[in-house]
């Protein structure tokens, strides 16, 4: 029953996608991209925050690394999407690896402030390695090459047609996520999450998963960097700042923690709230502050948390 | 030689400065387990009314140091009181999260209030001359920062260890249910502690004014991970650990930028994640127990 | 993108009616003749223009602001471009590249801005020139200064809709370097921003000195990141080189706090020919006030008692009556650029970028900075602004530039096709 | 005499000048149900602590199935067949008892690693879970959140999930602390069923002496981190020790 309702979900959500990649306007399209490439950013980061319980602050850096890493492969190797996105995932799987090993010794706060200093030295990596990274001015003027599988090539140059491949990588995360959290895997990191020593005393090396969960949220944020890249073609030091850190956090947080679709509807709100604020004033940061505490204060547990809870109250009523 | 002393001068007039804002956040940690990101803004603000008071009330410069950080501590009580008390309950990200609303309100607030251009603020009589320290000048009101952040941690530990209030603080900072449990008021306290904290950021806001010589919106955003990385590396919520975690950080970014310049950005980070991974009980851990 | 909505028949009757107003009225506004014979021009011309409104630099944002708007308030007044009215609208930048991405994007696609102006930061420039080539509209750049975008962008990759009205660093480090040159000071050192702009500008200042004056020495170089408070460090590292002459392109708040600190270091008192690009900008010369040391080497991409014109004074107390403040660069920037698409449009008799690019190629505009010639291979405009010392004079609550020399751009900008002998200063002729 | 399947040697612990451990020598055997008691204090959840990895020795040997598992993490002692249960319902608050139960069972079937596979769909899993959830007599409460049971049912899922990670060797602390009668006799059953299979070996903290005494084959006296009586219940009680140090205070109360 509650499976079919998530079937008729999704359908309804890739109806309406595929409906906006056909039917809207250049810049609607843009923020959509947008937001279905903060939905992979955030998705992804839930799987450590929401289901594992470790609050990164560094993991812009991964979203950068996937970033860097595609702006460099399709710069200095080649220019096929499949190719530069798989580069920038696989460079922000293996700094996952290597940032990951040294961070998964910590929980909590410390797990959070190690993640922060991780996060600023690729941050400063990045900004002073000027050879490589460009600098402060970063990579910038990188082309869409066209999808070829052999016989024949997808052109994805035009947004309208760079749209569905989002749209596609989109749907794939989405499944992909989805799975995680059905399947062993995922239980065992929301053991974690609930209780990190009775997960040990099950016999599980809580690190190791711990790490493994970190790696494939960093992966999930370098496939966000490339596709974010490839719509920007451009991408500077600032993608692994902390404040771009925090983004997955707020969206993760307005949405709701502990909910699969908490994110992709924080996502929205972040991208959306935000354009539309600006469209009537120059004080944005003012009302976004003011709509952020709002939520926090009203939709405890973000929205989505809270109003499935106000949903399920209504229709328990007699 | 010269430069040598110069050096460390420059890092500990930098450290301490660090201190006085990294103190309230210590201290706040500390005891209600609340990492403020608005905390820069308490700074900030510090320094808006300080420089308000100066310029445009006519009122000098110490009392200014004194009335621009109280007004802050009424903004902080509001935040306590109104806001922060009703999600200690949720987790420790959305205390973070609301926290973080703040700075974004408060950034703006500030550039509505005051203009989005930076000031320029003007000097302190009788301290804005240079001292000749080693053949070279050393501005008076650095070595008066270098008096403050001391006078201040041994006043903070004469408030802690010596005073009524103090004990209490720290019976709560050790074990909340047990303090509640011998007639403290809780919720009472942390707001206390909270306006404690912000007194001491809008204190250090304030000192700042003639120090950094300029005002800017985004000012409490440059100190708070500075401030960040000296309460993680003095032991999250030790206020010795964070006194000498400041002075460290001071003294390190001034000796890098001196002697390893390529690195002066990332030496602190570097700091930060080997005492994490090393020490994560706080770099002198030892010294505080 | 042509409207769909419009046929042919409307713009025969657009046409006779604008000849019919024209006609009317021309006795009172002047431009008729321009805009009489191009019917093709209908409806608002609209400029999205995008600064940085939050942050630590967000006054910056206000000057483009007070700028760009006094010259859409004087333009409507005036009658509009050929008729029609000037609509601005401004967007925070944040300094943040995907952030100008994406107002560029909303100003063209949402708003349908006919035209596009601003953007502060290097990074953010870059990051847009392929975008605005994408969305093909006329980007006029009034702050960004890299030499990347013009000729990189420009000229190289051929992105046409891409202009810039302000000095580029070229002023700040070839510039520089003629102002040196002629200084008895034999060795220099730097304390530069330790990004992109303080590398390339401290590189061009090195190159073209020492090509100028052979034998000149560089002693010593630190480097401040972005958001430095505290400059102690870095002015201890100088003062160790005990260099004759420094450099600095430190800017806005962070160059009001580096003066400050290095006065009471006593940095001045020990080098004696200090050169300050950018320390001519009006917030630091109103934020630093009488703390300004005299007899400091100033300059920016603009400054409010330059050139000494009845077109320039006029503007600056229309200016100062607006908005009680004297012009920052970044306004005169933004307040010509008005003009520069007014100008252009009229002259096109139409607001497509095609023909928008052409005329702007290798126009001339008169302009509060002076005279401006768009240079036609790598749009950038070329205009003097001067270098001076800093002064005192009672009439100002803030330090003023005194003795001024002017090194023409000519001289000083690298020219086309920027890569190999010749291209960069000084020039033979 | 039952094989051996957990020894130590030498085992000493002190958190600064309490000592809780010192000299420890003993071995358990396999099938023998054995009883640790002692005052409070007296180190026995120290010692189960070290035993299991939680605490690490400051010096001293602990040798399961032979193997020295000294210096071994607590993941790998529980694969290995040692394991533990909590003093407080230490569970899963937020999942269904259902998980609560997978978590171990997926450790055991070595199925953990797998992250596209659904693991309510899995048959095998499935089938583990529910026998382990009947034999506490949970399974109908199956989809309930574990934070949602009564505190006694949580003690039960408590030692579901320990005996899910299929252990030859079980530490049991203080399994029946705050039961009712119904869920005590539940439990104790179990652990005598278990016992009498020869599935697993039990061994038991217990402060209720009624339980101790009716349960255990063995008794272990701990008083200030040393052992003062060690045999049979019957010989326990009966030593003079054991009687002045613990069972003296016990009745002094």
């Amino acid at each position: 029953m509650n499976r079919y309702r998530t079937y008729i979900a999704a359908v309804l959500v890739l109806c309406v996608l595929v409906g906006i990649g056909l039917f809207s306007s250049r810049f609607v399209l843009y923020l959509t991209m947008r937001v279905m490439i903060l939905s992979i950013f955030a998705m992804g980061y839930n799987i450590l925050f929401g289901r594992t319980g470790l609050l990164s602050f560094g993991h812009a850096a991964f979203y950068a690394v996937g970033a860097y890493g595609t702006a460099l492969c399709s710069m200095h190797l080649h220019t096929h999407p499949l190719l530069v996105i798989l580069a920038g995932a696989a460079a922000a799987a293996l700094f996952a690896v290597i940032i990951g090993f040294f961070c998964v010794r910590h929980t909590e706060i410390y797990f959070a402030m190690l993640t922060l200093a991780f996060g600023m030295l690729v941050f400063s990596l990045m900004w002073n390695w000027r050879t490589v990274t460009g600098g402060d001015d970063g990579l910038s003027g990188i082309v869409r090459g066209s999808i070829s599988l052999g016989f024949f090539a997808i052109p994805i140059m035009k947004d309208s047609q760079y749209y569905f491949f989002v749209l596609f990588c989109f749907a794939v995360s989405v499944l992909l996520i989805h799975r995680i959290y059905q399947s062993p895997f995922g239980l065992i990191l929301a053991g974690i999450r609930e209780n990190h020593i009775r997960t040990e005393f099950a016999g599980l090396g809580v690190k190791r998963y711990r790490l493994a969960a970190f790696v494939v949220s960093g992966t999930f944020a370098g496939l966000a960097g490339s596709l974010g890249l490839l719509l920007e073609s451009n991408v500077t030091p600032f993608a692994a700042h902390w404040s771009h850190s925090a983004e997955p956090v707020l969206v993760s947080l307005m949405g709701g923690l502990e909910t699969f679709s908490g994110p992709i509807v924080g996502s929205v709100l972040f991208v959306v709230l935000r354009e539309l604020i600006e469209r009537f004033t120059h004080n944005w940061m003012l009302w976004f502050g003011l709509i952020l505490l709002a939520i926090i204060m009203g939709f405890r547990g973000g929205v989505v948390g809270a109003t499935s809870v106000l949903l399920k109250r209504f229709s328990e009523r007699p | 030689m010269e430069s040598f002393v110069h050096v460390c001068l420059a890092g500990i007039s930098a450290g301490m400065f660090i201190w006085l804002v990294a103190s309230g956040l210590t201290l706040i940690f500390g005891v209600l387990r609340v990492l403020n990101f608005a905390h820069g803004s308490f700074y900030m603000l510090g320094a808006y009314l300080c420089y308000t008071c100066l310029r445009f009330l006519g009122i000098d410069f110490w009392l200014g140091v004194i009335v621009g950080p109280l007004a802050v501590c009424v903004v902080g009580y509001v935040m306590e009181r109104f806001l922060l008390r009703r999600v200690y309950d949720l987790e420790l990200p959305y205390q973070l999260l609301l926290t973080f609303s703040m700075v974004l309100i408060f950034d703006e607030l500030v550039k509505i209030i005051w203009g989005a251009g930076s000031i320029g603020s003007p000097s302190v009589p009788g301290l804005s001359g240079s001292l000749m320290i080693a053949g070279r000048n050393f501005p008076v009101y650095n070595l008066f920062i270098m008096i403050v952040g001391p006078l201040v941690a041994v006043g903070l530990w004469a408030f802690l260890e010596r005073s009524w209030w103090g004990k209490i603080i720290r019976a709560a900072a050790s074990d909340r249910e047990m303090a509640a449990a011998i007639g403290v008021k809780v919720p009472s306290l942390y707001t206390a502690v909270f306006v404690i904290g912000a007194w001491l950021s809008a204190v250090g806001g304030a000192l700042a004014v003639p120090y950094v010589g300029l005002l800017t919106t985004g000012m409490g955003e440059a100190i708070i991970i500075n401030a960040f990385v000296v309460v993680v590396i003095g032991g999250l919520g030790s206020l010795k650990g964070a006194f000498l975690g400041a002075l460290f950080i001071g003294l390190l970014s001034s000796f890098g930028t001196r002697y390893i310049p390529t690195l002066d950005m990332s030496l602190t980070f570097i700091l930060m994640g080997v005492v994490l991974l090393w020490r994560p009980q706080g770099f002198f851990a030892g010294v505080d127990r | 993108m042509d409207k769909p909505g419009i046929t042919r028949r409307d713009f025969v009757k657009m046409g006779l009616l604008t000849a019919a107003a024209s006609a009317l009225g021309s006795g009172v506004m002047k431009p008729v003749g321009l805009w009489a014979a191009a019917p093709k021009i209908k409806g608002p011309i609209k400029v999205g223009y995008q600064a940085v409104l939050s942050g630590t630099l967000a006054g910056y944002g206000e000057f483009h602001k007070m700028g760009a708007i006094m010259a859409m308030e004087e333009i409507n007044a005036a009658g509009g471009i050929a008729g029609n009215k000037l609509e601005v609208e401004i967007r925070d930048s944040t300094l943040a590249a995907p952030a100008s991405i994406q107002n560029v994007r909303y100003f063209v696609d949402s708003w349908e801005a006919d035209l596009l102006a601003g953007v502060d930061s290097s990074g953010q420039a870059l990051a847009v020139a392929p975008v605005v080539g994408q969305l093909d509209r006329v980007l006029m750049v009034t702050h960004a200064a890299t030499e990347r975008l013009t000729e990189e962008e420009v000229f190289k990759k051929g992105i046409k809709q891409v202009f810039r009205i302000c000095t580029p660093t070229y002023q700040d480090g070839n510039a520089a370097a003629f102002v040196a040159k002629d200084l008895p000071a034999t060795t220099w050192a730097t304390i530069n921003p330790k990004y992109e702009y303080g590398f390339t500008t401290w590189k061009m200042f090195q190159e073209t000195l020492g090509k100028l004056k052979p034998g000149v020495k560089f002693v010593a170089d630190s480097w401040a990141p972005f958001g430095t408070t505290d400059f102690r460090p870095h002015i201890n590292t100088i003062m160790d080189a005990k260099p004759e002459g420094l450099y600095s392109v430190v800017w806005a708040g962070e160059l009001i706090t580096m003066i400050k600190q290095a006065k009471q270091a006593g940095l001045f008192d020990t080098i004696k020919h200090v050169l300050l690009p950018v320390g001519a900008a009006m917030d630091v010369l109103e934020g630093l006030g009488p703390d300004m040391p005299d007899n400091l080497w100033i300059s920016g991409r603009y400054f409010f008692l330059y050139p000494d014109t009845a077109k320039n004074k006029e503007w600056v107390a229309a200016f100062k009556k607006r908005w009680n403040h004297y012009p920052a660069y970044v306004s005169e920037t933004a307040y010509s650029t008005m003009y520069a698409f007014k100008k252009a449009i009229e002259t096109a008799g139409s607001k497509e970028t095609a023909p928008v690019i052409q005329a702007l190629e290798g126009m001339e505009l008169d302009s509060p900075a002076g005279h401006r010639v768009f240079r036609k291979e790598d749009h950038q405009a070329m205009y003097e602004v001067p270098w001076g010392l800093t002064a005192t004079d009672p009439k100002y609550p803030f330090k003023i530039m005194g003795k001024q020399i002017v090194i023409p751009a000519k001289e000083c900008f690298n020219r086309p096709p920027f890569e190999g002998p010749g291209t960069t200063p000084p020039f033979k002729s | 005499m039952n094989p051996t399947l957990l020894e130590v040697r030498d085992l000493n612990k002190a958190f600064g000048t309490v000592v809780t451990a010192r000299n420890l020598n003993f071995s358990l055997q396999s099938g023998v149900i054995t009883s640790i008691i002692g005052p409070n204090g007296a180190g026995k959840s120290t010692l189960i602590n070290i035993l299991t990895g939680l605490i690490a020795p400051d010096s001293g040997e602990i040798l399961f199935h032979g193997r020295d598992i000294t210096r071994e993490p607590i993941a790998r002692r529980v694969r290995w067949g040692l394991c533990r249960s909590f003093q407080v319902a230490n569970v899963f608050g937020h999942l269904s008892l259902f998980e609560n139960i997978a978590i171990p069972v997926l450790a055991v079937t070595r199925k953990a690693t797998s992250f596209l596979r659904s693991t309510v769909r899995d048959k095998d899993v499935r089938r583990e879970v529910e026998s382990v959830l009947n034999r506490i007599g949970l399974l109908k409460q199956s989809h309930v959140r574990a934070g949602a049971l009564s505190h006694g049912d949580q003690r039960l899922l408590e030692v579901g999930i320990a005996l899910a990670a299929k252990p030859s060797m079980l530490f049991l602390d203080e399994p029946t602390a705050g039961m009712n009668p119904v869920e005590r006799t539940r439990i104790l059953q179990n652990i005598r069923e278990l016992s009498d299979g020869g599935e697993v070996t039990f061994a038991i903290v217990e402060h209720d002496m009624d339980v101790v005494f009716s349960l255990s084959e063995r008794v272990i006296v701990l008083h200030r981190g040393q052992i003062i009586g060690d045999g049979t219940p019957e010989q326990v009680k009966a030593s003079p020790q054991v009687r002045e140090v613990y069972l003296g205070e016990e009745v002094a109360e």
